[in-house]
């Protein structure tokens, strides 16, 4: 299979700035734009509150200008196509989104993510700007095994998280309740991805690397890092049931477990597949005993136009459940 | 000439983001092998943006000039390299402030310096397929040698057997880390990156100043 | 370019079925199954309010599953891929819909929706359901000169349509005003659609068509229904470019008037091309002084793994923008 | 034989069913250049629920079978060609009702009366490039012919003939119609359906019942 490789956009050098644009162009009532890459929520949270970043590459879309708004995200830091920005930025960023309760900068887990919210962190404690932290998140269980839980990527199943952690600093939390909250999240998350094409990148107008028509990844990562290796292309059901197991034994979820699932589209898969995945998904939790609290279905954190999909599960409590009930108005996530 | 001002550091700088934009597919391709293909693409935009913000200075001076390289790349190359190619420019700029003129030993210094910062920061040691591959050998060159020319041309050999010796290498940082295995029979794309600035610097040298 | 034609599906005769179990499982909070293919609100609306129902071929989705809801549809007839259901299908969602107000089905004209549809509405009629009526929409230009609008095919542009009615029959309006209210939206409604690439049908596991790597289509039909032709892909502002004057000259939009906008995603277009279209789109309607009320980019009516987008004006009023601005609460449409 | 019971009516049928879906990929081609690409797997789905609905009914009358056939294509069908085809049968279930056997002139004036409800439907015509370009002149020679064998025979050439007319024409209904000249050199998928229908139904004849 070959992937598009043309791709609407104009210069590819404007494409980051021009995309922002465009996106807080089409929802002003939530975003607005600041020095080009700065995505911030249009009416700021109110003051005393903790604030909420995240800093990352492009190319992501919606993640992670569509997570800025009431109950989400305070500030996105834009970076290049899949680069995270660099630290200067960043420490704008976290100015921005200081309330006076302090700023929590949340980072996917990849090696350019944390390198430069590391030396932002840095540079905030050289300014004096206290009350910083910042909290390393990862869910993908095909980057390193069980046991070595800090060296896994970040990828959809943060999805989880940055609800949870939009919902919990609209209250009264301060920053280590926020960063523990955090935390709690990301240790109930498991993520594991496939997909059955590669994608083109934009920046080099190429495609990022070969997959034949009838082959399969298990364990793709967001930037089409590879996972476990290749194999045949299966059927819908079979997937499932090749992908579940690991997961569920990754945490373990158990039976009596509830959670919360997600079917995040890489890209190119339809809605139409993902139902019909999550069709056998919900079987199977089903057979196991375990409680679906909530679902989503969708295209929250993308590869461009990979067509693939990550199944991602967390499990809930009482705490967490009301804290994904609670409103959220992004562009690109919205609970009433 | 056994020591270098502002103007000479200059033309280096400029020599190695010519070269790096050159290679600039090259580079591409290497890091799709091994990542996600925009290493090319990220450093020649950093090193394009180093060269224009050196072109502005007002006082263009050896620490400025060092300074304005790591913010370039600190902030214009994004991802992981722009943070520890930020990191190796930055830690050399102490040594080089109210100097004219650098020897090699003083430039060895700040090398020296970068290389502890780089490892230190990407938490890398030889071995793990990474820039530090081409660029501790290339320092330790560089160290012993008795003058530019001679430091140059070790450095620039050094870099490139390092940057060729990640071939044969699992990758142990990076998002290569992740390919296992399948990392071997591949080179490091920040690892030829370093070898291309060795490269560049030891052309421009020979050409200008030898 | 060549489409992927692996899709994680399993046997396509219950491919239907199966996704629409799927989906019903994932969202059984705002939507529930009945009879295999009818997609209903969980829970019904007020006694007395006029139903709305739809009946439509599948593989479109989100459209029209995710705008069951809330101030939405309360009936989706699901058809095979591409397929409008069958006319006792269709009389079985209407009875379904009927809350004591009467029932408007809705059509998006498409020859094999409209047939049905007629042959519904008579069922109907011998079967004693009184007070059923029919509302046939159309937005897209490609497909018949000015002046022959009622030859035009419905496409991503009902959008604004399916909106509005649904907050509509939220109120105390009958059955006429419903229909009155529908075919204003509908003359003021006007779609282009574009893509770059074919896509594969999950029935024969068949490319639809075939398209060259950098060409586009201009006007092409939900379906993949042929438009104004081929010719060498463009960038995105060219695109808008050439897109937006013959939208702007068909309704006319004119200068002082105020409409909203849709890019519509028809499957794996990204939301970073998007955008960058949006923006371009925008800043042509500034120059053009149209001032845009409210916009959405996404992808609500999809034709499988496309790679391509609609653009979709509505010049609205004061009632259309109060409409507008009502709540929503489908799977996939949500307005706070 | 000149009059036939519901057996053979079934027989029929069932011939029609397994003639479309033996075509059912070549129908599907002949759609994917006019229209969507699922004719024929919508046909022969539709068909075979025909067939299933038929054995499973309890008093299997001619008018039964007929409407059976009849919902079963409206139905199960779906899209344009499912509620055209529908029409077509539905309409000739009433002047069958009561009746154990049928003659070629009975039979004829329920094509007739399907004919004329299919175009009233579609809107169409001869010349419009839909299935009405097969089915108006098979139905034509049905009625012309003296007997069933006559009749079959004649109706399957006509409508062959026709099918192939629909090469030529640009469509003036269905999908179709949106490719303007584009359509011209492709054959009516719906039209190709109509042609098997009356082949199959000649071939049972010639093997069954001349
Ligand atoms: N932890 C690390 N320490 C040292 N060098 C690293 C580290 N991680 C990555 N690198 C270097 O960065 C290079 C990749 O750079 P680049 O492609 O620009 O960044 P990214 O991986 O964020 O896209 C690798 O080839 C490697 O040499
Ligand atoms: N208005 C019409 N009148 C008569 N026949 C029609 C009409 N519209 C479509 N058809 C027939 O239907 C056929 C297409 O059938 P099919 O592919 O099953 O339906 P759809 O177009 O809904 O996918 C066409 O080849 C044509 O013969
Ligand atoms: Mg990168
Ligand atoms: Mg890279
Ligand atoms: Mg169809
Ligand atoms: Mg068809």
């Amino acid at each position: 299979m070959t992937a598009r490789v043309h791709k609407l956009i104009n210069q590819p050098e404007n494409l980051v700035d021009e995309m922002l644009a465009g996106f807080c162009a089409a929802y002003s009532d939530i975003a607005r734009l600041v020095d080009k890459r700065l995505v911030m929520r249009a009416q700021p949270k109110a003051p005393g509150k903790v604030g909420l970043v995240i800093g990352c590459g492009s190319g992501h879309e919606p993640a992670m200008t569509g997570w800025i708004g009431e109950g989400l995200f305070d500030v996105n830091i834009a970076g290049e196509i899949f680069a995270a920005p660099g630290p200067e930025l960043m420490v704008k960023g976290i100015r921005a989104a200081d309330r006076g309760g302090g700023v929590l900068i949340c980072v996917s887990h990849h090696a350019g993510d944390l390198l430069n919210a590391e030396l932002a962190l840095e540079l905030c404690q050289a300014e004096g700007i206290d009350n910083v932290d910042m909290v390393v998140l990862y869910d993908d269980i095909s980057s390193a095994p069980k046991g070595r839980e800090p060296e896994r990527r970040g990828t959809a199943g943060l999805f989880f998280v940055w609800k949870m952690l939009g919902a919990f600093c609209e209250g009264d939390g301060d920053l280590a309740a926020a960063k523990a909250l955090a935390e709690k999240a990301r240790d109930n998350t498991r993520s594991l991805a496939m997909s059955l094409s590669s994608c083109a990148s934009p920046v080099t107008g190429e495609v990022m690397f070969e997959m034949a028509p009838d082959e399969m990844e298990i364990g793709m990562g967001l930037h089409g890092e590879v996972g476990m290796g290749r194999q045949k292309a299966l059927g819908a059901d079979e997937t499932i049931d090749l992908m579940l197991p690991p997961l569920l034994e990754d945490l373990p979820f158990q039976a009596g477990d509830e959670v919360l699932v997600l079917l995040n589209n890489s890209g190119s898969l339809t809605l139409m597949e993902l139902f019909v995945l999550y069709r056998r998904a919900a079987a199977k939790l089903a057979e196991a005993d375990i409680k679906v609290y909530k679902s989503w279905i969708g295209a929250y954190a993308t590869t461009q136009e990979m067509a693939g999909f990550a199944l991602s599960l967390c499990r809930v409590d009482e705490q967490m459940k009301a804290l994904w009930d609670a409103p959220a108005n992004g562009a690109y996530m919205k609970q009433l | 000439m056994n020591a270098i001002g502002s103007e000479e550091l200059g033309a280096l700088i400029r020599a190695m983001a010519q070269r790096v934009a050159a290679e600039r597919d090259a580079l591409n391709r290497l890091d799709a092998a091994l990542g996600d293909g925009d290493h090319g693409t990220s450093i020649s935009r950093a090193f394009a943006a180093a060269v224009e913000d050196i072109e502005a200075l007002q006082e263009p001076s050896l620490s400025a000039i060092w300074l304005t390289t790591a913010k370039a790349l600190m902030n214009r190359m994004g991802g992981a390299s722009g943070a520890i190619f930020g990191a190796f420019f930055i830690k050399g700029v102490a040594s080089l402030r109210d100097v004219d003129r650098v020897s090699n030993h003083l430039m060895a210094g700040a090398l020296a310096a970068g290389l502890g910062s780089v490892k230190a920061r990407g938490r890398a040691a030889v071995g793990d397929k990474t820039m530090v591959d081409a660029l501790a050998p290339a320092v330790a060159a560089f160290e012993a040698a008795d003058d530019f020319s001679a430091a140059w041309a070790a450095a620039a050999t050094a870099a490139r057997k390092g940057a060729e010796s990640t071939r044969d290498l699992v990758a142990r940082q990076g998002r290569a880390k992740f390919l296992g295995e399948r990392a071997i029979g591949q080179q490091d794309p920040g690892a030829t990156t370093v070898a291309l600035m060795f490269e560049a610097a030891n052309d421009w040298w020979k050409e200008n100043q030898a």
